[in-house]
């Protein structure tokens, strides 16, 4: 068996310990080189594993514990394609945040870095775990990394109020998620991914399998903040230290519906089979609310943190419409779209931080014009904002393409215009921020809107005259990825290989409990230049600027004219403003709303 | 939202979650009627091939010793977290305490329950190391030995022996203990893959069962996970603690 | 009998949920949620318990003596871990939020934030 | 029923009881006082499902370890509010 397969979780963590344990003894320089490097080196390994496993998926039992006659003891990980090439992403993210946040955290010394690693290789066994609770445990360690970050700056109330926010909702969903399990621990008498979905395949699709799955959704959905579940995100990321928002919204919000995936088609699957066309559209129609609600809020945000927040919304949404599409190319498509849009979201991010650096706030209205000097960070925002949008040929694109493509062969007709809507709103919210704050363009701000600032927090009057390059260079190096993601050769064909050996079931369970090996086949890659993708590229582009050009003429921003309401998009954003109220009791009354609203559904749809 | 407006989400909400589960449970098998094969192969088989008496000890820290690394670094993680959440406290209010006066101590403390908590400390510590290292042949273990570790020192604290528990607990061992319990966790996974098949894998002699030595790898994590767990509650407790004291010696002014 | 300890999981659970709704200061509904987690205690070990079954431990007990199942006591042990973990966490955020707001008061918190 | 049976019907409503009663204590002083007592009950449900690992986790950490927290992180904030 591999060894490397344990040591993309052990490595990260035995540093964490070792980097606490030796921080009073060595200097801050090499506890930033060392993790960097940790980060890098397990990049490596998790990039090792993704070329091992593109041939066929490796399986690793911890303690030796071998599945006897099928039954499994132990704890396995799995390694597939799509599991390896999120870790090594995770791996690429965390590094590239390091590196950015060089100096940035000045007062804690070595629990950043410590907290950053253990974070890592959470994402890493939550992406290659092959048992559920295993999941579970791996989701729990990389969420508490995760609360305390977003608490890091405890000088101010928003980030502690958010990040209070973030650590209850999140662990009553991680109860859901230990429901989910007792109740298919119950039925099954496995843990194991594969065994479980061996027995629930040959078992009735009964009351306690539909309600195991729908607590398991809700758990999931609450941690890929899903609507009604989302509350909790945007006063989070809204609120977090930038350089944690990095990887807050390039990839952990994607891992709730990745760990969905993953337990739909291992457990799942083989007991739903008949029922594709109705889990179809239970999860379509979340998505695409998801979508609109995100895109919409995003839209109508003047703080560009919490703009880009709902931005994060808006792509979890538009990722469960392509799981909700239900088949490999579905999968395939959101798979480069998490990546593509993963890296965009986090070079925007990190450009919001260059401009806190060197400006001291990231309030569109209070930087009118005032980056004009910053030309370099300008035009690194507007890529970024076109690349969101989805101009042709980026990563973006590509992803939402092959998304397309797919949803018009199943006869889902609907599935373009929305992506080009959500795509606008958010595209479009960016390119106008990159147009008032780098640009100047647009009226300057008024006296109004002073009240608005309070949700942000003092933002200081630093001025500084220039960007570190550690600073720079990462969100440089994120946007290109994203943009030169389809021609990568063989990444697109590869990823729709890997989709169809993630969603294939019976082969999982057969090479995990039988140790069978099924070897991935290359599949014929999906064409992402057909005509009426590029007309759907061009369309969201130039929405998304002209929606940007209207919006800097015609001068109000949504938000200044909420209180006279005087159109019926005012109003909804209005009413959509007011139900983010920040009230830890409103999010969990609408998340217990939203399990029985989620239960009710699926028990519609597949009894 | 009004506070009306919530309870009715909720309470409306909380109607269909409760039919909801309790229609699932209902597809669960009759209470006690156990019939999995897991369990009872683990049951039957664990002791044999672990010689760990206790099979749940022999679940936590063999079958499925995995889960508990990762349980490990959650506690670990929230020992950094809290340290990073209150840190600010300390670096703004610390000031000599007066507690750490000399010929102090807290006004609300009598000498008998000062001799009483103190008198008390060496049988608790005695006790929780008892529980640790019987983890594998009794219920107890790392976990909750490590608890019953981390009390110890808090009883000095409540006898009023601030200085005292300072002087037995400062931090840097303390760190050291808790950074070797959790690191040790993973260098016992690592051995497995060493000298054995795979992490975690057993590669020290098992021994026979029903002894203290015995039971190879899962008695050596215990004791990792009984010194990160005393370790990592105490640091815990006393960044808690920091404050209060802190506080408590400004008020007396 | 049958069904009793599940039932009172389900509500543990949703007692727990109402708790957090209805809560007032930021430390109560901390506690609330351990309730919450209570529940997952109660359904894990009424999962795994077998009718006349000694605990797994066969120190004074010979195996292969009727036992209930190890694993999910395993699981539960793992999960309070979790709670208290996340429980520290929340209670040191809920007293930084009270240094900067001076209140614990969900309500409070929402309505002044400036 | 037998004896077991009755005893663990009596303890989990007990449980449920007390539960009802941490709730509705808004006090968080006399909460950290019902959430201890609630753990202790917790311990002695768990023992009657025959878990004692799990019971004594429990203990140490519904009836020890939380009950402690909370009444230091209430003494933090009551002597900031003085």
């Amino acid at each position: 068996m591999d060894p490397l397969i344990p040591l993309t979780v052990a490595v990260p963590l035995l540093a964490a310990a070792l980097l606490a344990a030796f921080s009073p003894f060595v200097t801050r320089r090499v506890i930033e080189l060392s993790s960097i490097a940790v980060a890098a080196a397990v990049t490596a390994m998790c990039l090792l594993l993704l070329s091992g496993a593109s041939e066929a998926p490796l399986v690793y039992w911890f303690g030796g514990h071998m599945p006897r006659d099928g039954l499994a003891l132990g704890i396995a990980f799995v390694v597939d394609p799509l599991g390896a090439a999120l870790a090594a992403f995770a791996g690429v993210l965390v590094t590239a945040t390091l590196v950015y946040s060089w100096r940035y955290f000045d007062a804690v010394g070595v629990l950043f870095h410590s907290l950053l690693l253990i974070f890592l290789a959470g994402i890493i066994g939550l992406a290659i775990s092959g048992d559920l609770f295993n999941i579970f445990v791996f989701l729990e360690l990389l969420s508490v990394a995760a609360f305390a970050l977003t608490g890091y700056k405890i000088e101010e109330t928003g980030p502690l109020q958010g990040a209070l926010n973030f650590g209850v909702t999140n662990t009553v969903g991680a109860f859901f998620v230990l429901w989910g399990i007792a109740l298919l621990y119950g039925r099954t008498g496995a843990l194991n991914l594969a065994q479980m979905g061996e027995t629930l395949a040959g078992g009735p699709v009964d009351s306690l399998v539909v309600t195991a799955i729908a607590l398991l959704a809700t758990g999931f959905f609450i941690k890929a903040a899903i609507v009604p579940f989302h509350f909790w995100l945007a006063d989070t990321y809204a609120t977090a230290p930038l350089p944690v928002c990095i990887l807050l919204g390039g990839v952990v919000s994607e891992l709730g519906l990745f760990a969905f995936a993953r337990v739909y088609w291992t457990v799942f699957d083989g007991a739903l089979a008949s029922s594709h066309e109705e889990l179809r559209i239970l999860l379509l129609a979340a998505g695409a609310l998801t979508a609109v609600v995100g895109a919409v809020m995003s839209f109508a945000q003047r703080h560009l943190q919490r703009m880009l927040a709902f931005s994060v919304i808006a792509h979890a949404g538009l990722l469960l419409v392509g799981l909700g599409l239900m088949s490999p190319a579905g999968l395939a498509g959101a798979a480069v779209y998490l990546l593509a849009g993963g890296l965009v979201k986090a070079s925007l991010f990190m450009c919001l931080g260059i401009l806190q650096h060197r400006l001291g706030g990231v309030d569109e209205l209070r930087l009118h014009g005032r980056a004009r000097h910053m030309i370099f960070t300008g035009t690194l925002f507007l890529v970024g904002g076109l690349v969101l949008a989805g101009i042709p040929p980026a990563g973006t694109y590509a992803g939402k393409a092959l998304l397309e493509e797919e949803a018009n062969l199943l006869g889902l007709s609907w599935v373009t215009p929305l992506f080009v809507l959500v795509s606008c709103l958010t595209g479009g919210a960016v390119l106008r921020a990159a147009g008032k704050v780098f640009m100047g363009w647009g009226p300057p701000p008024g006296h109004s809107g002073g009240e608005e600032d309070a949700q942000v927090g003092q933002e200081t009057t630093v001025e500084r005259d220039r960007t570190p390059a550690v600073m720079f260079v990462p969100a440089l190096v994120l946007l290109t990825a994203a943009i030169i993601i389809p021609f990568v050769p063989g990444l697109l064909g590869g990823s729709e290989a890997a989709a169809v050996a993630f969603a294939d079931r019976p082969a999982y369970a057969g090479s995990v409990l039988l140790g069978t090996r099924h070897p991935i086949t290359e599949a014929r890659a999906h064409e992402w230049t057909v005509p009426t993708e590029l007309i759907a590229g061009a369309a969201s582009v130039i929405g998304a600027v002209a929606l940007a050009a209207f919006t800097l003429r015609r001068a109000p921003l949504p938000q200044k004219a909420l209180g006279k309401a005087r159109t019926g998009a005012e109003r909804v954003v209005g009413g959509l403003t007011k139900l983010h109220s920040r009230h830890i009791g409103d999010y969990t009354a609408w998340l217990t709303m939203g399990a029985a609203l989620l239960g009710g559904a699926l028990a519609a749809a597949l009894l | 939202m009004t506070s009306r407006g919530r309870r009715g989400l909720f309470l409306t909400g909380a109607a269909g979650l409760a039919l909801l589960l309790l229609w699932g449970t209902a597809g669960l098998p009759d209470f006690g009627d156990y019939q999995h094969l897991y369990g009872l192969t683990l049951n039957a088989e664990s002791v044999a091939a672990t010689r760990a008496t206790n099979a749940v000890a022999a679940v936590t820290f063999d079958y499925r010793g995995f889960d508990t690394l990762g349980e490990e670094f959650i506690l670990f993680a929230a020992v950094l977290g809290t340290a990073l959440l209150l840190r600010a406290q300390r670096e703004e209010e610390e000031e000599p305490p007066e507690d750490m006066a000399p010929d102090r101590r807290p006004p609300h403390d009598s000498d008998a329950v000062r001799e009483l908590c103190l008198g008390l400390v060496a049988p608790i510590f005695l006790f929780g190391v008892y529980i640790v290292v019987h983890g594998h042949l009794s219920p107890g273990g790392g976990f909750q030995g490590g608890v019953v570790l981390a009390t110890a020192p808090l009883l000095m604290y409540i006898g009023g022996e601030y200085r005292g528990l300072r002087t037995v607990t400062p931090e840097a061992p303390l760190e050291l203990v808790k950074g070797a319990g959790t690191g040790g966790y993973v260098l016992i996974g690592l051995s497995g893959l060493w000298f054995g098949t795979s992490f975690l894998d057993n590669a020290l002699p098992r021994g026979n069962a029903g002894d203290v030595i015995s039971s190879g790898t899962i008695l050596a994590l215990n004791l990792a996970v009984g010194m990160a767990v005393a370790g990592g509650l105490v640091l815990l407790l006393t960044e808690f603690l920091e404050q209060t004291l802190v506080l408590r010696s400004r008020s007396r002014k | 009998m049958s069904y009793l300890p599940f039932a009172v999981a389900v509500y543990l659970f949703l007692i727990g949920l109402w708790g957090i709704v209805i809560s007032r200061n930021l430390i109560h509904l901390v506690v609330c949620l351990s309730v919450v987690q209570s529940s997952t205690y109660i359904v894990l070990l009424a999962v795994g318990y077998r009718a006349g079954g000694t605990a797994p431990i066969f120190l004074d007990v010979p195996v292969g003596r009727r036992a209930v199942d190890p694993i999910v006591q395993a699981l539960t042990l793992t999960d309070v871990v979790v709670g208290v973990t996340v429980s520290a966490l929340l209670l040191a955020l809920a007293v930084q939020v009270h240094k900067r707001s001076g209140t614990l008061d969900p309500e409070l918190l929402t309505s002044s934030r400036d | 029923m037998d004896a077991t049976a009755i005893l663990q019907a009596f303890v989990l409503l007990l449980v449920a009881a007390t539960a009802t009663g941490v709730i509705l204590t808004r006090d968080p002083l006399a909460q950290a006082i019902t959430v201890s007592f609630f753990g202790l009950l917790l311990a002695i449900a768990f023992l009657a499902f025959q878990a004692p690992d799990v019971a004594l986790s429990a203990i140490a950490v519904g009836a020890v370890a939380l009950p402690l927290m909370i009444l230091l992180a209430l003494a933090k904030i009551r002597g900031g509010a003085e």
